[in-house]
């Protein structure tokens, strides 16, 4: 049986005011398990505090009620003083009869009948308390970026810097992700490659980061503050730590016809190749699908120019096992398919591009060396066509495209714009859009600058219609301002391709159990106020993988993922709430209810062997609780049939003690 | 056949994170809604198993009343979408099993909700009020 | 189609017991009368020559003996199952309720077993056994001899209301298999929610009050499979092993229902078995047909590895407030 | 393999060449074509109003008649394919319009559960194109032919589930099957204003006029096509020498069986 | 004749099955439109004015008769409105009023010449006349 203590606080007149605070006290001290109760001023005032303190002391009370404001307000006050006095912070229940009770009702007689009742439902509750420890886990004091891109290796430097451990593994042979490619960044218009590339040599020099390059995730287990990693090494046959980057072997590779993706395949590259010069790491990489020594075993020519004795035909892929306290996801993203959009003649004509093409054209470093060239003729474009809002904002019904604004494309087409007409006055340009959507510091004024200073042709309307005729691009379109249907003869048309999340994404949810939303981007723990975590404890989210983003935004998100890990892994163990379900393994029948509805992935399932009633032993499968990982929802409690499953704190006993307390 | 006036007892679950914070607000603005409420708090309406529901009936109460997060608010993600699957479902089958579908309701009240959680309980005692007295899930042994 | 005989399925029985595929099998044996058939497990090829039975009563459904009997010994125990029964068995291979490794299943085909009750309103008292004869029963008498009577007059509810002739699993199949059948089986549900609340309150109050408590229903029941009910656990806060009030047998009737929505897979084993005739399995159908009208249609079991409509959603779906009148019921 | 066939109204008169071949060329590739008896004129446009009922029945008996049968339902011309699949769409998919249909149909029904294919469908999909590609006895070789679909082989896309509405390649590939060389046109999707050939001479004529035009800079010797109305309307008002011709002549010609 | 619209309105939602409210205004429809030149009102226009009750200038314009029914603008539209469909409800809307046919009978002899086609013909009243 407990020893209950009952303290009516007064709140001043605010609860006293319509409770009789004397009758409460008077009434609840003959309730089950009441050993004293009594009222006072201002219970959460330091002299209020005090005489619970000593009640705690002199009554030897195994619980406490206290019958005041809202337990939102002050439960955390009660529970510290309960646990000065040395009793457990969750024998403590606040009944709310202020903010529930006395604030909304006006009759005395009333307000104190009701506040007795919700004083006696809490007394029924806490006589089922027990007292709740949180459970703690030690915490790896290292993490796992997953991607990179600008958004992985800003995260990654921001943890490093604060003196923790973190691994970027990325998939390609050089990390720079998109950002790389890019050739101006806007509203500043400073050159990508000479902002990003000193991030990716400080990152490659950092002493508390290593860069897996070339590298897959394989799988993920374990929870937060202890996730055990399976990383393959892909096997790049050259040998890391020996190859120098001199970049011989990629002159003298006969294979010369394979497409460079770097370029976005609009020029070739060797079967031996570093992606661009200032690749981190800066090491060779064969491609197995055209070099000709992997596939028939005749060749060898880079073997035999590389002075380093770096290459390596028989390495094989190579799986490491790692232990990290934290995971970001920064996957990033990629323009989509045009293929479904081809009234716009993507397929048909060489010269009708994406941006992200146009963004290699316009780079000194790109196919044609920085000048604007048409991909089919090599001749200056002298017209060109920007469309904006290419598979961005369609609907649900229709048969292509994504729902959503894909945010970039507005200021990027701006940008490409701007810079076309600043480098050749002589073109014409015309950008056709929906609506131009501009919030960011300084982003108007850069796309007003576009219109008014570098007299870039705006029109509100779509393309319907690109049809090649010999070397032109005839342009059908609308200006719905004009309530005209335009008719251009384009030497170039740029396709504002909608963006989406990378294709790694969904499989690495699912190995992360971090939820996703029908986009395949990664949901935040809360939209507005946890943006940056994802709802699985540990895991985090930086850039485009979580939506749409500009360089901007995603550093920004970058660092405040890295604030939370490095909350994270500043700890040296981590302190749950105690509030969380747990299974009776003897009841379970391990059917998987309660695992299907967790929105964090914290049961788990395990064959035991138990002696069963009738004395025979059986193995059976039952649900474990990772108190670690669990959040205290309870969802699980209601999808178990048996239940076996139960919530601490909250406990089916006790919340039926409190039903039937209310409805006596 | 009732000697006094007709005071039903009405039990509402709220869910921590929004409706019992919408409770609070409306606390704070002093806005009155009627003593017959009693509010259990829950961590997330999820948290409601239908055996609350039907021992709340059980023993004595007129009318059972569900709050939480608004869908796709949920402080958890999803419990709600979960409530509410299994509510429409339990309210259905009392209702099969000629419950007054008056007497049980889900309401979504966000924390910033005072105002509506103030009128949905008056709304909904006034409701229960004049349905009457549940006779039809109540345990006579649990009535006095 | 092939007609399923006892001596069929004697032999397979027997021929997968001698090759040693099998170490046991669950099989019906016959009581008192030739109607009251009971499951019964068998080890060797001759009790099953000297007991087993396979007629128009054979109808109980053998998934859920598995949990157990799966986790009895190494060997795999043979079980036969009826279409209907099927899906039952892959709805615990679902729930992880057994291991698939160790049951041998063979497929039967089924053209509906008979319903006592039905006989006995027809035939009259003293019914001392029934016999099979192509498609009529031969019903043995005390008072009035031999009476003849069509099956297609005595098949038992669920089965004049089949849902599918299609194995949805099975190791071996004796005949063939059919299909899923378009049935009328919501009609009933659906005269109940055409009546009005209170008429709808007189119908069960009549039908639940008669309840007895004997629990058989639970545990006939293929989804009521927990290691421990609720209603017989001490700590549950419910537990409540004898009728004491009107509403005990609503509280539990009600909240066994949901504990299987999603799950049941309609097989009316509560019904069949529950000796004051409580049409139960409407309980069971409401749901199913409130999940079908309001979310996506779901046959449980229909395969392993599906998500239960309760322990899934979507962000469109309706609202609580909306579900009485969506669910067809008149109020 | 049995098909049901349904001609239209064209095909019996103006377009009897359309007509001969694809009967005549089916026969050589093992297909014969049956034709609905009694089949009535499909109108020629599908009217996407919901509470047109009547115009539609034509379609729906023909349908019907195909589904009976239990044969797919194949249609030559594409303005006749147009309004039959469109129909059966709705038949399948709006339950309200296939209620009041067969309120009409009664005592008969139909439950929309023909398979419609056009007759380039059937080479791709029933008899394969590298079937074909074996049955060409006179190979097309060197011909550069450009494929004119205009607006109905194709639209509405999610309900005519032909090809890619707006980079289709079935009559390239079947430019290709009898050995000539396609030519690829960005005009080949657009409407040739057929529909208004009759009432707006002047519009329809700008229409045909820049897709003969578009062909012909791409190098086409011969423009290709399924419909009656765009040949006419391509020949009449195209303003260009560019031969017109049906897919089934050429199909005709590659099979050998275009004479006697 | 507010009440008027109303209906109007109502009668063309429900005979096409579009909703106006889905569009947002690209203007792809119109951009892509091969008739556009020769339509007083264009595809954006006829979604745009349908959703605001501008009927009344609808029904009298030769646009009606202008759209080739060629459905690109279905294809095209990124939010899913099908304006082509549009049109054609408030062409019914005109030409299912007695005497409103746009195309009679008796015309059609003087626009026959020897090579038009039956379908054209039928089409055309099928498009123009109840």
């Amino acid at each position: 049986m407990q020893r209950i203590g009952v303290f009516v606080c007064h709140c001043g007149t605010n609860i006293a005011g319509t409770v009789d605070v004397k009758a409460v006290a008077e009434a609840l001290r003959y309730e089950p398990g009441v050993v004293i109760s009594t009222e006072y001023q201002y219970m959460c005032s330091q002299a209020g505090q005090d005489m619970i303190h000593e009640a705690i002391r002199e009554n030897n009370l195994t619980g406490i009620v206290v019958c005041s404001c809202s337990p939102r307000m002050h439960e955390a006050t009660f529970r510290k003083t309960a646990q000065s006095a040395g009793l457990n912070p969750y024998m403590v229940e606040i009944a709310n009869i202020r903010e529930q009770c006395s604030w909304v009702h006006k009759d005395m007689e009333i307000g104190t009948e009701k506040a007795i009742i919700l004083g006696r439902a809490a007394i029924a509750k806490v006589n089922l308390n027990a007292p709740l420890t949180p459970g703690e886990t030690p915490v790896t004091k290292r993490a796992l970026v997953i991607g990179g891109g600008i958004a992985g290796i800003q995260t990654a430097l921001d943890i490093a810097d604060a003196g923790f451990p973190v691994d970027i593994v990325e998939t390609k042979p050089t990390i720079g992700g998109k950002m790389a490619q890019l050739d101006k960044t806007f509203p500043t218009l400073d050159c990508a490659a000479c902002i990003l590339t000193p991030k990716m040599v400080e990152a490659a020099q950092h002493e508390n980061i290593r860069i897996l390059s070339y590298s897959e995730v394989q799988d993920i287990k374990g929870f937060v503050g202890n996730f055990t990693v399976q990383i393959k090494k892909k096997a790049r046959y050259v040998k890391e730590d020996i190859c120098t980057g001199c970049g011989l072997c990629t002159e003298k590779c006969p294979q010369k016809k394979v497409p460079n993706e770097f370029n976005l395949e609009m020029d070739n590259r060797r079967a031996i190749y570093i992606p661009f010069a200032q690749a981190v790491p800066k090491v060779a990489t064969i491609d197995p699908n055209y070099c000709t020594m992997l596939k028939t075993g005749k060749c060898g020519v880079c073997a035999k120019v590389c002075t380093a004795k770096a290459i390596d035909y028989t390495q094989k892929d190579e799986i490491m096992e790692e232990k990290y306290g934290a995971i970001v996801a920064a996957t990033g993203f990629n323009p989509i398919s045009m293929k479904p959009f081809d009234e716009y003649a993507y397929s048909q004509s060489k010269d009708v591009i994406t941006s992200l093409e146009f963004e290699r054209l316009m780079n000194a470093a790109g196919p044609t060396g920085g000048k604007l060239l048409r991909p089919s003729d090599g001749k200056h474009p002298h017209t060109i066509v920007f469309v904006q809002c290419v598979g961005s904002r369609c609907s649900a019904h229709a048969s292509k495209g994504k729902e959503y604004c894909s945010k970039i494309c507005c200021m990027y087409t701006a940008k490409h714009a701007m810079l076309t007409r600043d480098k050749y006055p002589d073109t014409d340009v015309y950008v056709f859009y929906i609506d131009v959507r501009t919030p960011g510091k300084n982003f108007d004024e850069f796309y007003r600058r576009a219109v008014e200073e570098y007299g870039v042709h705006y029109v509100k309307g779509m393309v319907g219609k690109v049809s090649p005729e010999g070397d032109k691009l005839m342009v059908q379109a609308s200006d719905l301002l004009a309530d005209k249907q335009l008719h251009i003869e384009a030497d170039l048309v740029v396709l504002a391709a909608a963006i989406e999340p990378d294709m790694s994404a969904r499989p690495l949810a699912t190995m992360l159990t971090a939820s996703m939303d029908t986009n395949d981007f990664f949901t935040e723990a809360h939209p507005k106020l946890r943006p940056v975590e994802s709802p699985t404890a540990g895991v985090f989210l930086s850039g485009a993988c979580q939506g749409p983003k500009d360089i901007p935004e995603t550093v920004s998100q970058a660092g405040a993922a890295a604030a939370k890990v490095i909350g994270l892994l500043a700890k040296d163990k981590l302190k749950g709430n105690p509030c969380v379900a747990g299974s009776d393994e003897w009841m379970c029948n391990g059917c998987s209810s309660c695992e299907r509805v967790c929105p964090y992935g914290a049961i788990t399932y395990v064959t035991k062997e138990f002696r069963m009633p009738d004395r025979t032993t059986a193995l059976r499968r039952v649900a474990q609780v990772n108190e670690a990982v669990c959040q205290g929802c309870g969802a699980c409690t209601v999808a178990c049939p048996s239940g076996a499953m139960d919530l601490k704190g909250f406990a089916s006993s006790q919340i039926m003690a409190e039903v039937d307390a209310i409805c006596k | 056949m009732q000697m006094t006036e007709f005071k039903p007892k009405i039990v509402a679950f709220c869910c921590n994170w929004c409706s019992y914070a919408g409770a609070d607000l409306a606390g704070n603005n002093r806005l009155n809604y009627p003593a017959e409420v009693k509010i259990i708090r829950v961590p997330c309406s999820c948290r409601v198993n239908p055996m609350f529901i039907l021992r709340a009936f059980q023993r004595g109460a007129d009318g059972v009343i569900l709050c939480g997060c608004h869908p796709g608010d949920c402080h958890y993600t999803s419990g709600n979408y979960y409530t509410r699957r299994r509510m429409a479902l339990l309210f259905s089958m009392l209702n099969f099993l000629g419950i007054e579908k008056e007497r049980t309701r889900v309401e979504w009240v966000s924390a910033a909700e005072g105002a509506k959680f103030a009128a949905t309980m008056n709304d909904f005692v006034a409701q229960i009020t004049a349905l009457g007295e549940n006779k039809r899930l109540e345990d006579l042994r649990c009535k006095k | 189609m092939q007609k399923v005989t006892r001596e069929i399925l004697l032999a397979k029985a027997a021929e997968l017991l001698a090759a040693g595929t099998v170490n046991r099998v669950l099989g019906w044996k016959a009581g008192e009368f030739t109607y009251d058939v009971t499951p019964a497990l068998f080890t060797t090829a001759a009790e099953l020559e000297k007991d087993f039975v396979y007629g128009p009563f054979s109808g109980a459904n053998f998934s859920k003996y598995l949990v157990k009997e799966t986790r009895r010994d190494e060997g795999k125990v043979l079980v036969f199952l009826k279409p209907c029964d099927t899906y039952s068995f892959n709805q615990l291979l679902t729930e992880h309720r057994f291991d698939r490794e160790r049951v041998y299943a063979v497929g039967i085909p089924c053209d509906g077993m008979a319903d006592i009750q039905r006989i006995k309103d027809q035939a009259g008292d003293g019914v001392s056994g029934v016999e099979c004869d192509g498609d009529n029963l031969i019903v043995h008498t005390l008072y009035d001899g031999d009476k003849t009577l069509a099956m297609a007059d005595c098949l038992a509810e669920r089965c004049v209301n089949c849902k599918s002739k299609k194995h949805v699993a099975y190791d071996e199949l004796i005949g063939e298999t059919g299909d899923v059948i378009d049935s009328h089986r919501f009609d009933e549900v659906e005269k109940l929610e055409k009546m009005t609340e209170d008429e709808r309150f007189a119908f069960w109050q009549n039908e639940l009050s008669r309840c007895i408590r004997c629990n058989a229903c639970r545990d006939v029941c293929p989804a009521c499979t927990c290691e421990k009910c609720v209603f017989g656990n001490p700590n549950s806060g419910v537990e409540n092993k004898a009728i004491s009030d009107s509403f005990e047998e609503k509280m539990f009737h009600v909240i066994r229902a949901f504990h299987v929505a999603g799950r049941c897979t309609d097989c009316g084993e509560c019904s069949r078995v529950c000796p004051q005739n409580i049409p139960l399995h409407l309980l069971n159908r409401k749901f199913i047909r409130d999940i079908d009208n309001f979310y996506d249609e779901y046959q449980a079991g229909a395969e392993v590895g599906q998500r239960a409509p309760l322990v899934n959603y979507k962000q469109e779906d309706l609202e609580p407030s909306e579900a009485v009148e969506r669910s067809g019921n008149n109020a | 393999m049995k098909v049901s066939y349904y001609p239209g109204c064209t095909l019996r008169t103006k377009a009897k060449q359309l007509d001969l071949y694809a009967r005549k060329s089916a026969e050589a590739l093992g297909i014969t074509m049956e034709e609905i008896e009694n089949w009535q004129c499909c109108g020629g446009v599908f009217t996407t109003a919901k509470d047109e009922i009547a115009t539609k029945l034509s379609s729906v008996r023909a349908l019907s008649e195909a589904a009976k049968k239990e044969q797919i339902l194949v249609t030559v011309c594409s303005a006749c394919h147009n309004v039959i699949k469109q129909t059966n769409h709705a038949m399948q998919n709006d339950a309200d319009f296939a209620m009041h249909v067969n309120r009409y149909m009664a005592p008969e029904s139909y439950d929309g559960s023909a398979r419609v294919l056009h007759y380039l469908e059937m080479l791709r999909d029933v008899v394969g194109f590298d079937t074909l590609k074996e049955k060409v006895v006179n190979p097309l070789s060197g011909k550069k032919i450009a494929a004119y679909y205009g607006c109905l082989l194709l639209r509405p896309g999610q309900t005519m589930q032909m090809d890619d509405v707006e980079n289709p390649t079935i009559l390239e590939d079947f430019i290709r099957a009898l050995g000539a060389e396609p030519v690829i046109y960005a005009q080949r999707n657009e409407c040739c204003g057929g529909y208004v050939a009759m009432e707006d001479p002047a519009s329809a004529q700008k229409k045909s006029k820049k897709v003969l035009d578009s062909a012909a800079s791409h190098g086409a010797e011969i423009v290709v096509t399924a419909c009656p109305l765009c040949r006419y309307n391509l020949e009449k008002n195209g303003e260009s020498d560019l031969p017109v011709v049906y897919f089934t002549e050429l199909l005709a010609e590659a099979l050998g069986v275009k004479e006697g | 004749m507010e009440n008027n619209t109303n209906r109007m309105k109502e009668q063309i939602l429900r005979t096409s099955g579009v909703n106006p409210l889905k569009c947002m205004r690209c203007g792809k429809c119109s951009g892509t439109c091969p008739a556009y030149d020769e339509m007083e009102y264009h595809p954006h226009e006829f979604v745009y004015m349908v959703e605001r009750g501008d009927i009344e200038p609808l029904l009298k314009s030769e646009s009606l008769y202008k759209c080739l029914s060629c459905f690109a603008c279905v294809d095209r539209c990124p939010r899913d409105v099908e304006p082509a469909k549009l049109v054609e409800a408030v062409r019914l809307m005109v030409i299912r009023q007695q005497g409103q046919n746009h195309l009679k009978p008796d015309q059609i002899p003087e626009m026959l010449d020897d090579e038009l086609p039956q379908q054209a013909i039928v089409s055309a009243l099928r498009k123009y006349a109840k």
